[in-house]
């Protein structure tokens, strides 16, 4: 059975079909890549696993947990996190803070507890703040743990997102254009760390991508979308040749 | 033994009466000329030589009519200023709470700017006002208004607040008092400007007079707009709180035939009388500006506390001042009463006096 | 007969809540500050055409003292962003919300001072004239303000969705950077506008001081404006002009079928069941952030 | 310059940067403790004053500086804990135990009123809240058997272990009790921001949809920041309560909703220090200005009511002033100062100059 | 060479105490293709801020056309000729998309030329033709990008700061706005200052490059010659790839540094 499984759903805006009787499964391990044009529907199909919109038709299930029947924040709570292609940071607070949101998901304490501080829950933040630290050296963070993220460039904020997702310790990763922005050579380092997410830490992970070395240089498994609807599902390279992607988003010349 | 010695707020030389006013709030327009009006007083008496001896300081705080603002200002008075007496403090659920930290130090509490019941509560002994109370002036009115023209059904318009359920009280103890029914009521809020709706119940209620208890723009408006809907028969009546010659001076007659029971008579109407002109004339020179019905109430407050103070005698104490007060009986010319208080009573004057706009101003058509 | 007086009273003194609610609106729609002291500015309105016009002041007639009046609240609704307002630009709009408040206070405390606490009335030729037609009775005043009402509606809605300086309004509002990349002046637009709310506020302010009478607190009518405004949905022109009506007419038909004790809760405890059941008012629809 | 060293997560996590950091808050927590002792009765009713404007002021907070909740309707919920506190000590319930009631009531009303309000935004919320403070003063006279309606209620001083205390009879340990319930608020307060939940409500303020997707139950964190913050104004306005000694249907009124606001803004939203500045600001300075005046009128004459109403329009102004000058608060100011002495000599003239800043929309949430 | 048309000199720029900008000083002349490289955080975005006045620069001067504008607001920048497509792309998220392109005509007022640049925009993007009446906070990424650079050209710009102007976009409308921008550069002769992380594709369209590190400029060349810099190569243009993972946390000493 699939970690994350889309079965005909159907979304549309107004007169607008977004997301159109697409089914997919996501099996646990991989890295799945979305490709597709400019608004093919794809970070629609990931504001749809985390509830943000109410699909027209259709089901989503993630590990067993039919996700259509709760609400956003228990996604997250399932195992499901995710980046924005916008940037969607805590601006306000500090990159340290932003990533500790992240465990909320693992909260044992409650709101007593936390008031008085006691000691399990001084316990609780020196755990969480050894995990965070973790990601932190994962993904190079250490010149920027106490800044605040209204002042960081754009591609240091790409990264701390990441970094913000993994730290909810997640089974599924969704990334949203994680290398747009990102120099080639950041691209490289990002690539790896998706490899490593997948490898070593055991997250499945399913992405959008429009950097096309990157795709194929750590998917497993790619779809192509057009208007909402499947193009293509297989490997990297078989939907890279295949016709109808070439021509609707690929181009001649690559 | 000298008493004063131990009294707070009394020296050799000077004597601090307090004052927590609305100097900006809802109420400015109460509170603003009345301490001006007292004011005049106190600085005429003080350049005369002040009161055996001493001069009067006359500390007003601003409440904006607000509750913590007052509490700062009693604060201030009793505790930095160290007042000796209130005088004219304005809000009656300011002078309430002031009460509780008045009463323990025997702090007399003169002429409150309301004319709530509760301002003399017990302990009743350090509290004197000066005027008939809204109640009694509803009361009155009411009666007034059935003997005159027969009308037979009162009802109420008011803000629910304490001045609002006085008057509401008032207005039903008249009614029963005159043998008639009490119609109806209706409820308002200080930010509502129409008010044909409540008019089309009363109407229907059937309703021949109506007393008020709104702000002083409100009430405008009603009479107004009761005019524009026709309703001839309906008496309106206000208290002291709408007893102000702009009410009168509305343009184009708006409020011609509206009823005010109050405690004093109108100072505009009488300006050609001898006091009122006296009156006007010092008031005008000292603050360059022309006084109102509110100036004069401070005016004659002050008045009463300056010769409280002299009959008080050098030596003062609150038991002396006090004694003082309960030994006033005069006769003030300028708002028109006998001030008379007792050990038993320590309301100054009683009458209540019914005027009516006919012209643009105030016309006495009742006294009780 | 009775309901119909009820409803045509509560549509004119609507279109009183209306017209502040337009200056909160116009001032939203361009800049997104909430102008706290819009009411205290109809107050100031006021004021200034009493002072212009009353025979115990300047005595000016009426119709002379009409255009100097707007012009005054105009320069000062200008003034007022040049000065003050525009040194905050690019702060948070909670810094602007306070700001105005305390705006407010000043504003209050000026008039006090030079017009005194008492309330006025404005002599105008309107006075004291009135319709009737069938029974029904209605003001002279009451009739000028449904009419200037419905015209400066129209008018502003016109001007922010077909003029190219409104389109800029409404960009500015919704992100200055980029208006400022499109080339729009924004400090320049929004000192504009201030003066337009200012104009605006003008015009409310002489329809009720002849309606009724001012006084230095009369700017406390704005909390109740705002509400309305927040009715209609805070960013709409015509949903202003609705929320005031509907205040408006809310106002009579309570006081005269509802309990006395309740009837004054009626305008806000519609307000309280509009935002409940539509949180962004009656006439904008809610939206949600793309991500 | 001071340079920390960090080898422990729990110098991150305790709330204080070292120990030097943590002697100065004690010096000044010792230091105000025996205020009745180096103050006059006068001195000591303000201070007492500011001190239950700050709590109210750290309840508005938790709402609207972390949480990113407008709410200009505070005042009711001033009310509603004095009320809960007084009708509680007239039942024959002991201060002690009617006081933290009187805040949980409160908080329960807080949660209440959240519910309808989860989904409003920015203004408003605002609104919403504001409607609920005008309405809160017919409420408590049509609640007449429990509130005393127009009359009032009054509250003289309570007992605590045997001793009085009450703000006039006895103005020091009501100045204690008023201590205490700051600094518990407080440090309940610091506990809360270091922890999970209190990171959830700036994770709320900041950006609803991507909490969601961290796994936090918009629904849930606001309701609790309502009641947090409700119980601690609730508990303010017993206070409150007991400090005017009387109070009715007109004494929480709108203006205190809204002064409320201004204190948390003036003071620095999103800040604990905040609070208490502000409460300085918005309590103190009017008596300030009313103290001034007699100096005034000492040097250049004239008698107490020259201008009526001065005082108010010149508080007026300094806010203004005060939001022109740090429009982020003056904690915000506070903080600069002290980068400036930190770095001595190494600051730039100009370093706080103000970079052009741009607003966006905040209609899309 | 002709003279620059834009003249930067010694630019200082400032977030706070932060110092993002550390004195560049570059050219860019009428005609040409100006390409910025640098890795994140390198300034790259402070320094496109600084020219089109959205942040005041402590020192330095630009010249754009023999008049100085350093500090100017930014809307006297833009009715000088200089249009901004900023990173991040910044549209009115309410208006409809025909209007935030009728915004970005602010500056002109004949209608004719704006009704013809607006064809053209739909032109090149002919989603946003289908999506005239749609807000653009509800577009796509990638649309809104395109909006943005459309709503760039209908200012009609003697020169364009392109701030990233392939984010987002797929590989074949990447490809196409590098068409447009040369087709722009060749009939219009429109000049531009381009910042993009795809730095083959900006390298080859450029005739100058110019490389950033922490707020300074630390190489520069034309473009062909900076395309086969080993340098570069390596960083930018990802040649020497195939690294293996082993390697990966190790990287090569630039030589500018
Ligand atoms: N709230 C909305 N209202 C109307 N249309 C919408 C809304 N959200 C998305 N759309 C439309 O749905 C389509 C899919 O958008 P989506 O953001 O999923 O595209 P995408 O595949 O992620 O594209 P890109 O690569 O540009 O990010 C687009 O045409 C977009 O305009
Ligand atoms: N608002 C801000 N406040 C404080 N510092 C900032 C701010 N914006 C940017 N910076 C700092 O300025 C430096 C330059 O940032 P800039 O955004 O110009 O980089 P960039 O080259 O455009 O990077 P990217 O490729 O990621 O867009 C960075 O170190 C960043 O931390
Ligand atoms: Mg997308
Ligand atoms: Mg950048």
């Amino acid at each position: 059975m699939s970690l994350l499984e889309f079965e005909s759903v159907t979304l549309k805006f107004g007169g607008l079909t977004a997301v159109d009787n697409l089914s997919f499964g996501v099996q646990e391990g991989e890295v799945f890549a979305i490709v597709g044009p400019n608004g093919a529907g794809k970070s629609t199909v990931f504001n749809l696993i985390s509830r943000f919109y109410d699909p027209y038709a259709g089901a989503i299930r993630f590990d067993g947990h039919d996700l259509l029947r709760v609400k956003p924040s228990a996604v997250a709570a399932y195992g499901v996190a995710r980046t924005f292609q916008n940037i969607e940071l805590f601006e306000h607070a500090t990159v340290l803070q932003n990533l500790l949101v992240g465990r909320h998901r693992h909260r044992k304490t409650n709101l007593f507890s936390e008031i008085l501080f006691t000691p399990a829950a001084r316990k609780q933040e020196i755990e969480n703040r050894e995990m965070v630290e973790e990601i932190i050296d994962f993904l190079d963070l250490q010149a920027f743990r106490d800044k605040m993220i209204s002042g960081l460039p754009y591609g240091v904020r790409k990264v701390v997102e990441v970094a913000r997702a993994l730290a909810t310790d997640p089974k599924l990763l969704l990334l949203d254009e994680p290398a747009s922005g990102l120099s080639v050579e950041e691209t490289s380092d990002m690539r790896w760390w998706i490899d490593d997410i997948r490898r070593q830490m055991g997250i499945t992970v399913l992405m959008v991508e429009h950097d096309m070395g990157l795709v194929s240089g750590v998917s497993d498994r790619v779809l192509a979308m057009a208007d909402g609807a499947k193009l293509a599902l297989g490997t990297p390279a078989e939907v890279q040749s295949h016709p109808a992607v070439v021509e609707a988003y690929l181009g001649k010349a690559s | 033994t000298i008493g004063w010695a131990q009294t707070q707020g009394v020296s050799d030389d000077e004597i601090v009466i307090g004052s927590v006013n609305d100097l900006s709030g809802i109420f400015a327009a109460v509170g603003v000329p009345a301490t001006k009006g007292a004011n005049v007083v106190f600085d005429r008496v003080n350049a005369e030589g002040g009161v055996h001896g001493r001069q009067i300081r006359f500390v007003v705080e601003d409440n904006g009519y607000q509750m913590p603002r007052a509490m700062q200002g009693y604060n201030k008075l009793l505790n930095r200023d160290k007042v000796f007496a209130m005088l004219q403090s304005l809000g009656t659920p300011m002078n309430v709470a002031g009460f509780k930290l008045l009463d323990p130090k025997g702090i007399p509490n003169v002429a409150p700017l309301t004319a709530a019941r509760q301002m003399l509560q017990e302990p009743m002994k350090n509290k004197f006002t000066s005027f008939s109370t809204y109640y009694d002036q509803a009361r009155i009115g009411v009666k007034y208004l059935n003997g005159e023209f027969g009308s037979q059904t009162v009802c109420t318009m008011y803000l629910p607040t304490d001045f609002g359920e006085e008057i509401l009280e008032g207005s039903k103890a008249g009614a029963e008092e005159a043998g008639i029914t009490f119609g109806a009521e209706t409820t308002h809020k200080p930010d509502e400007t129409d008010f044909v709706g409540s008019l089309s119940k009363l109407k229907e209620e059937g309703c021949d007079i109506v007393t008020m208890a709104l702000g002083v723009r409100q009430a405008i408006t009603v009479v107004g707009t009761a005019k524009k809907m026709g309703l001839t028969d309906m008496k309106f009546l206000g208290t002291s709180a709408s007893f102000l010659t702009v009410v009168a001076q509305v343009p184009g007659g708006v409020t011609d035939g509206f009823y005010a029971a109050a405690s004093w008579l109108d100072l505009w109407a009488r300006a050609e009388e001898p006091a009122p002109a006296a009156f006007i004339a010092e008031y005008k020179e000292a603050t360059g500006e022309d006084p109102v019905g509110f100036s004069m109430l401070g005016y004659s407050a002050a008045e009463m506390m300056v010769k409280a103070l002299e009959a008080a005698g050098p030596d003062l104490t609150h038991e002396s001042f006090i004694a003082a007060m309960e030994s006033l009986d005069y006769m003030d010319e300028l708002v028109g009463n006998q001030i008379t208080y007792g050990p038993d009573d320590h309301q100054g004057a009683d009458t209540v006096f019914v005027s009516v706009v006919e012209n643009g101003a105030w016309k006495l058509v009742y006294e009780e | 007969m009775d309901n119909a007086q009820l409803l045509i009273s509560g549509l004119a003194n609507g279109c009183v809540y209306g017209l502040i609610a337009l200056g909160f609106v116009l001032i939203y729609k361009a800049t997104e500050a909430v102008n706290f002291a819009q009411g205290d500015f109809m107050m100031l309105g006021a004021f200034v055409t009493i002072g212009l016009t009353n025979t115990e002041y300047m005595g000016l007639p009426f119709w002379l003292a009409l255009p100097i009046s707007l012009m005054i609240m105009g320069a000062l609704g200008y003034l007022i962003d040049r000065l003050i307002i525009r040194r905050l630009f690019g702060e948070s709009q909670t810094a602007v919300v306070i700001l105005t408040i305390a705006l407010g206070f000043v504003i209050r405390f000026a008039a006090g001072l030079i017009w005194g606490h008492e309330p006025q009335t404005l002599q105008n030729p309107l006075a004291g004239k009135e319709i009737r037609f069938g029974g029904l009775v209605l003001g002279m005043e009451d009739v000028a303000v449904i009419v200037v009402t419905i015209l400066l509606t129209w008018g502003l809605y016109v001007f922010f969705s077909k003029t190219k300086l409104g389109l800029a309004m409404q960009g500015a509002s919704q992100n200055q950077l980029a208006a400022y990349y499109m080339g729009i002046p924004v400090k320049r637009v929004q000192g504009f506008i201030w003066a337009l709310a200012g104009v605006v506020a003008g015009i409310a302010g002489i329809l009720f001081a002849a309606k009724g009478s001012v006084d230095p607190t009369t700017g406390l009518l704005g909390i109740k404006a705002f509400a309305a405004a927040v009715i209609g949905g805070f960013g709409s022109l015509p949903g202003a002009l609705a929320g005031g009506l509907i205040v408006g007419v809310i106002e009579p038909f309570a006081s005269r079928y509802v309990a006395a004790g309740y009837s004054q809760i009626a305008p806000y405890a519609l307000l309280l069941a509009v935002l409940i059941f539509r949180p962004h008012g009656l006439f904008s629809q809610v939206r949600v952030k793309k991500v | 310059m001071r340079i920390v060293f960090k080898t422990d997560y729990m110098q991150d996590i305790r709330p204080w940067k070292d120990g030097y950091q943590l002697s100065l808050y004690l010096i000044l927590l010792a230091i105000v403790t025996a205020a009745p002792w180096w103050l006059d009765d006068f001195y000591l009713g303000e201070l007492t004053n500011v001190l239950i404007w700050a709590i109210a002021g750290l309840g508005l907070m938790i709402l609207t500086g972390h949480t990113g909740q407008a709410s200009l309707g505070h005042a009711a919920f001033l009310a509603v804990g004095c009320y809960a506190n007084v009708v509680l000590i007239e039942a024959g319930v002991p201060f002690l135990l009617a006081f933290p009631v009187a805040g949980l009531l409160t908080g329960i009303v807080g949660a209440t009123v959240a519910i309808p309000a989860l989904r409003l935004h920015g203004i408003y919320l605002a609104i919403f809240t504001l409607a609920l403070s005008v309405l809160m003063d017919d409420i408590i006279v049509l609640a007449e058997p429990i509130t005393g309606g127009v009359a009032g209620k009054y509250l003289g001083g309570v007992e605590i272990f045997g001793h009085l205390v009450d703000r006039w009879a006895t103005p020091a340990p009501f100045f204690w009790l008023v201590l205490a319930v700051a600094v518990v608020v407080t440090l309940g307060y610091i506990n809360l921001l270091r922890a999970p939940l209190g990171r959830s409500f700036i994770a709320v303020r900041d950006s609803e949809v991507s909490a969601q997707a961290m796994g936090v139950d918009i629904a849930r964190t606001k309701t609790i920041s309502f009641a947090l913050s409700c119980a601690v104004t609730g508990l303010a306005g017993a206070l409150m309560g007991m400090f005017a000694g009387a109070f009715n249907n007109e004494t929480f009124s709108v203006v205190i909703s809204i002064q409320l606001l201004m204190m948390i803004v003036i003071g620095g939203l999103g800040s604990i220090h905040g609070a208490f500045l502000g409460a300085i600001v918005i309590g103190f300075l009017p008596q300030f200005l009313s103290i001034s005046k007699e100096y005034a009128a000492a040097i250049f004459g004239g008698n107490t009511v020259a201008i009526p109403g001065l005082e108010f329009g010149i508080f007026g102004m300094i806010l203004i002033a005060f939001i022109l000058f740090e429009p982020m608060g003056l904690y915000g100011r506070w903080l600069k100062i002290r980068t400036w002495f930190e770095l001595f000599p190494f600051y730039r003239k100009d370093m706080f100059k103000r970079q052009k800043s741009y607003l966006k929309t905040e209609r899309l949430r | 060479m002709n003279e620059p048309i834009l003249r930067i000199r010694n630019i200082e720029s400032f977030y706070g105490p932060i110092m993002a900008i550390r004195g560049v000083s570059l050219d860019v002349h009428p005609g040409q293709i100006v390409s910025i490289l640098g890795a994140n955080g390198a300034g790259k975005t402070t320094l496109m801020k600084t020219v089109s006045g959205v942040m005041d620069p402590e020192k330095g001067r630009i010249t754009f056309d023999g008049q100085q504008i350093q500090g100017s607001e930014p809307h006297k920048v833009v009715q000088k000729g200089i249009v901004h497509v900023p990173e991040g792309r910044e549209v009115f998220p309410l208006l409809t998309v025909d209007e935030n392109l009728s915004l970005g005509a602010y500056t002109l007022s004949d209608k004719g030329q704006i009704d013809h640049d607006r064809d053209l925009v739909f032109s090149y993007f002919p989603v946003l033709k289908e999506r005239r009446g749609q807000e653009a906070g509800t577009l796509s990424g990638g649309q809104q990008q395109m909006l943005a650079i459309g709503r760039g050209l209908m200012a009609n710009p003697r020169i364009m700061l392109l701030d990233e102007p392939s984010l987002g976009l797929s590989p074949l409308l990447v490809q196409e706005i590098f068409g447009i921008l040369k087709r722009l550069n060749d009939e219009q002769k429109m000049t531009m200052m381009l910042v993009e992380q795809n730095a083959n594709a900006a390298l080859e369209l450029a005739h100058h490059g110019y490389v950033m590190e922490i707020g300074r400029i630390v190489m520069d060349g034309a473009a062909d010659v900076l395309l086969q810099s080993e340098d570069i190569q390596n960083f930018y243009l990802g040649v020497q790839e195939e690294g293996a993972r082993e390697n990966r946390r190790w990287k090569r000493k630039k030589t500018w540094r």
